[in-house]
């Protein structure tokens, strides 16, 4: 299930552990960090306190507050500086907590760090990480809990990835630093506790590769970050009742692999697209279309997706969990559109 | 002036907000509150100073934390403890939970859990008093953190052009989260508004008359039309950033804390303040400290008892 | 064709005369602060200048500077100061100039406006109208070009309006108004200029009905805002080579008539989504998906979408004229399409 | 104090912006530029007296009004009118135009066509320079109108906490757009910087020595790693808004103009000063013009002569 696309030459022996998704994010950015001197970190709270959600305690302590630098509460002024450095020979990764706060550095993301490659005609490039999280069901309210991915993944110049699992947040985000656009990496909050295999051994994974995280016959689930966990849930619901399902993980919305998300539907005949953001004009519209402009002769039922309820992400518990895609609710499409 | 009843009534206020929050953890460490909230305890002066020159149509917009400002201005407290734990009979029928409690009854505009997210709201609110004739003020209250925030500065700007009745409260507490803000800030804070031509005042905010001596007169004279005004009132939170705040010891000392606990507590200062002028006897502030204890334990149990909202509720409320 | 959703009384005799997409927005606005005192417009240089578009000319002078505000160019802290006197018994109608602007409020907007109901359980209301424009061919490069609607469209509790005729510019801008809710108006700069009927009888058009431009029986042609000109000029030609398009406009993008849409690809069994957005994660992608979806068992062919060429507008004439759709582009994907 | 020869050499920069943008606004005029342009005549003295204060490895960051910011930094006017006329000898391959110039080279970073868009970047290069030892110094420059986005105090903010080597320049023109800047800008202008804690002096922006004298003085003093600072810059744009912005009699009067034309020109000034110094004498200052016309013709032709880029180029520079 893990076969990666690791870009580094493979050891003869592969040493993996147990990380969990935080621990994972953390030692890719210890390991840019100790192999590049111009990667350096901002946000808010990120020294000392190691993040809000506690994901990089200990980096300081490695690099020093030159390194790790705590900021103002100033999304906009330090995303923007991230950018001006990024021109100029750094490699900054900037941290802004809750993915929400990224309606506050869309100018600096969207009209200016994705655009000054191309408008100044390739001359300067801007190699920056955007680190935010997406995710609800934590009780943090409307303002705390969107998933936004899709307002990045709209725009020519940015890249966007989001992670399911710590093996992939780890080579991916090595990716990132890496690369010489600008980056959105979206961490799901929920999911920083989750532990999976990391090899102690460096890999990275290129962006724009989906991976299939699971093998099936009858029907294609494509799922992002933290949904591909509920997808592989649902998938073995599905089994039970004979119903053998294909997870693909795109791993990153922005290059699609609309390759590979498309081959396995042409094989499956079917799909469903589970995404946490907001259903319409969101991550699932741009999937579902693709999926049924490119496998439409082979389709024996309608693309369809479950994501985000279209409300405000409620504060009460039993109205937050109505809003968002569970398994069950993969479950019962799955089981409708398979006929069954 | 206020007479003294008026102080009594600062002090029961206090004591209001100081008996909620340590329910609220309480609460929080029971496992009986969804998600986190960020109490209000040490910082009670700011709220009830500044609210006590309001009317009640007066307006005011506050933070993520928030529940201090919300009964300042008169909210219920049974009504706020079913909005913490997400029930229907909360005030936003358990949708906004602790950081987005609002009530239009009490003039209060919402609680904002974007740093800074209520600079230009608050103004907004004090244009349309403005326009409208209303005779209304708008209080934007706020931590020193928003002082990062690029929007405050725009919201000064266009306030002081079009003279409008806001007064920023700027509450600083020593941390943005948990950063102290010597990190986080340049220059002199009330430097700041007055590059606007913002009339502004520094406060101990932790004298809950000082406060409302400054806030009545930059209340009375945005009501007259002369303008914005900004109010640094230096405070310190107690307790930790939220409730799950706990080990602090690497941002902040045990030390610092203890101090300003036992030498500056809002409450203290006050109960020493009106004993010692023998305005009031100790006893009698026992006995407002059991009835409010009483008060909120009711509120507390009558929201615990209280019912969820209905799934099917989730759909409602999206579009007016 | 014009057979408008008109919801006041029909007059007996409708006098039309011919307006500017321009000059119907500035009707509409001009009617309903003579109708309401608490519509108020604030922006830069929408007083004296009449907007740099030049749209508003003379509403100042009849409204004076107490309701036709000059703001400085904050377009964060006006929009907030929008949301704010909104709440509180204005119906301001804030201005903000070109659509790439809306980087900048977009916290104003889907952080607070869009949230400020529900999160209040119902009790606050945000009646707001943000102008904001779209499209791009004004040589004006990649900062000045963008087409973002598909932003805001993304977020629950907002309404977004992309209408396409001075007759449905009218309208809609006098419902989006009159709503007590949040509405987003989107004017395609190119527009401005381009006459249409406008009767001189009030009237409102509902926001979330679509109109079926053009009818037609082989294939629909979904488009928004300038876009539907396009596709009413690849229908023409695609007459001549006897294929009879429909032209479906949803002139709102939230609420969505899905039905329409949905019933006129029954129809034609053929759908081509054109938006002048970028087409990954935007409007296209959304309606493509929901046609997709609801007209799966009547498709004879994969949903087209026809968008934005994904990069940054650029500046050279040849260079831009290249990103944006075309007649001839709609025209040759319906070709293609029916099979001719 | 620099030298006769650097004053000549700043005549020449400041005729030599004049005399293209007058080109531009001809070929506006001819309907051979495609969109508009925002033209600088008339505030020549600020660009050109802080760029000659910057070594040619400091970076600058500039406006939709940037043509100057450019030229002065040393960039060739053949392929800046390429890049106007959006052609593939362009600085930007025709992919930025006139709001988008962007040169390694000379160190610009960039115009940028967002109001106040520039800040944080200039500030961010600012950090590269302290970071990577560099001792670079950025200098900043924007429109007074620029004042009205709060990125611009956050920027400064983060400047003078990090003590990084960047000078925000205000070229108040008295205009943002169309509204005259009394009505966007409340307070004292350089109170602004100031309340950051930021050095900040106020120039005639139409004295180009006395730019020079205070831009070299707060240069060096970033370069020594003292700190940000901000020059308030006073001028005037002799044009319209843009290049299209003809009748602009609804906000502001042909006296004005006709006034800051006649009494504060820039060239004017300092041509007066040279020769009536003896510094050299009219006819040299003459010869210079006829040389600078002649080679910006020459530019000019070469890029209206020179081709588009191939429309499969489109498609390229997306990512790096
Ligand atoms: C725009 C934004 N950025 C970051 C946060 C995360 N955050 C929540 S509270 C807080 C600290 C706020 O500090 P301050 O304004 O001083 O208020 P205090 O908590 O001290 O009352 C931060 C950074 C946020 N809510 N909004
Ligand atoms: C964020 C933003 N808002 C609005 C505009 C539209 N606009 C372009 S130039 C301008 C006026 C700028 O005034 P100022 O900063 O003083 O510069 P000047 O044109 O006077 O040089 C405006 C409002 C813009 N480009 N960016
Ligand atoms: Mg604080
Ligand atoms: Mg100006």
């Amino acid at each position: 299930m893990h076969e990666t696309t690791d870009t580094t030459d493979a050891p003869a022996v592969t040493v993996s552990r147990e990380l969990t998704f935080g621990e994972a994010v953390k030692e890719a950015i210890a390991e840019e960090m100790r192999r590049d001197e111009r990667v350096v970190l901002l946000g808010e709270d990120v020294a000392e306190a190691g993040t809000a959600f506690k994901v990089l305690t200990g980096l300081v302590q490695e690099f020093g507050p030159k390194r790790v630098v705590d900021t103002p509460i100033s999304e906009a002024g330090f995303t923007g500086i991230g950018v001006g450095a990024a021109m100029t020979g750094m490699r900054p990764i900037v941290d802004i907590m809750f993915g929400d706060f990224l309606a506050l550095v869309m100018d600096q993301l969207a009209n200016q760090a994705a655009k000054i490659h191309y408008m100044s005609g390739g001359k300067w490039r801007v190699p920056l990480v955007v680190r935010a999280t997406l995710g609800a069901s934590r009780r943090s309210a409307a303002q705390h809990s969107q998933s936004l991915h899709a307002w990045p993944s709209h725009i020519p110049g940015l890249k966007v990835v989001v992670p399911s699992t710590p093996y992939d947040a780890k080579g991916l985000m090595k990716s990132a630093i890496r690369d010489d656009n600008p980056v959105v990496f979206f961490e799901d909050k929920m999911q920083y506790k989750v532990k999976g295999d990391v090899p102690s051994e460096e890999y990275t994974i290129p962006l724009g590769v989906a991976e299939v995280k699971r093998e099936g016959r009858d029907i294609t689930i494509v799922a992002t970050s933290s949904m591909v966990q509920v997808a592989v849930g649902a998938a073995r619901m599905l089994e039970a009742i004979g119903i053998d399902a294909e997870v693909v993980d795109p791993r990153t919305t922005w290059p699609l692999d609309e390759k590979t998300i498309v081959d396995s539907v042409k094989k499956t005949s079917r799909a469903i697209v589970v995404d946490e953001g907001y259903g319409r004009y969101g991550v699932a519209s741009e999937i579902a279309s693709v999926i049924a402009e490119g496998a439409f002769y082979n389709l024996d039922a309608p693309v369809t997706r479950v994501a985000a309820m279209h409300v405000p992400i409620p504060f009460s518990p039993p109205l937050e969990d109505a809003t968002i895609p569970t398994e069950k609710a993969v479950f019962d499409t799955a089981k409708r559109l398979c006929g069954k | 002036m206020p007479n003294n009843e008026a102080y009594l009534q600062m002090y029961r206020r206090m004591l209001a907000i100081r008996l909620f929050e340590e329910r609220v953890n309480d609460l929080y460490t029971r496992a009986l509150m969804p998600g986190l909230a960020h109490l209000y305890i040490g910082e009670e002066a700011v709220a009830v100073g500044v609210c006590e020159a309001l009317r009640k149509d007066d307006y005011i917009t506050s933070t993520h934390r928030g529940h201090g400002h919300c009964l300042a201005k008169g909210a219920s407290p049974d009504l706020m403890f079913a909005e913490l734990l997400g029930k229907k009979a909360g005030y936003c029928k358990g949708k906004g939970g602790s950081m987005h409690i609002a009530d239009p009854e009490t003039g209060n505009l919402g609680a904002n859990a974007i740093v800074g997210g209520s600079a230009a709201l608050a103004t907004g609110a004090a244009y349309s008093s403005k326009y409208l004739n209303q005779g209304r003020v708008v209080v934007c209250f706020f931590g020193e953190g928003a002082l990062g925030q690029g929007v405050l500065y725009e919201s000064m700007n266009l306030a002081q052009l079009w003279k409008l009745p806001v007064v920023y409260v700027c509450e600083n507490n020593l941390y943005n989260e948990y950063t102290h803000f010597t990190e986080t800030t340049a220059g002199e804070i009330v430097a700041r508004p007055a590059a606007f031509g913002i009339q502004s005042a520094t406060v101990d905010g932790q004298n809950v008359r000082a406060v409302y001596d400054v806030g009545s007169k930059l209340v009375d004279r945005a009501r007259k039309g002369e303008g914005p005004a900004f109010v640094l009132a230096n405070t310190y939170r107690f307790r930790g950033h939220h409730v799950g705040d706990i080990s602090r010891d690497y941002y902040r000392t045990k030390q610092e804390e203890q101090r300003w606990m036992e030498e500056r507590d809002p409450i203290k200062i006050l109960g020493a303040y009106l004993t010692g002028d023998h305005i009031v006897e100790q006893a009698e502030l026992d006995r407002v400290q059991d009835g409010l204890a009483a008060e909120m334990d009711r509120a507390m149990q009558w929201a615990i008892d209280a019912p969820y909202p209905a799934v099917e509720e989730v759909g409602e409320d999206v579009y007016a």
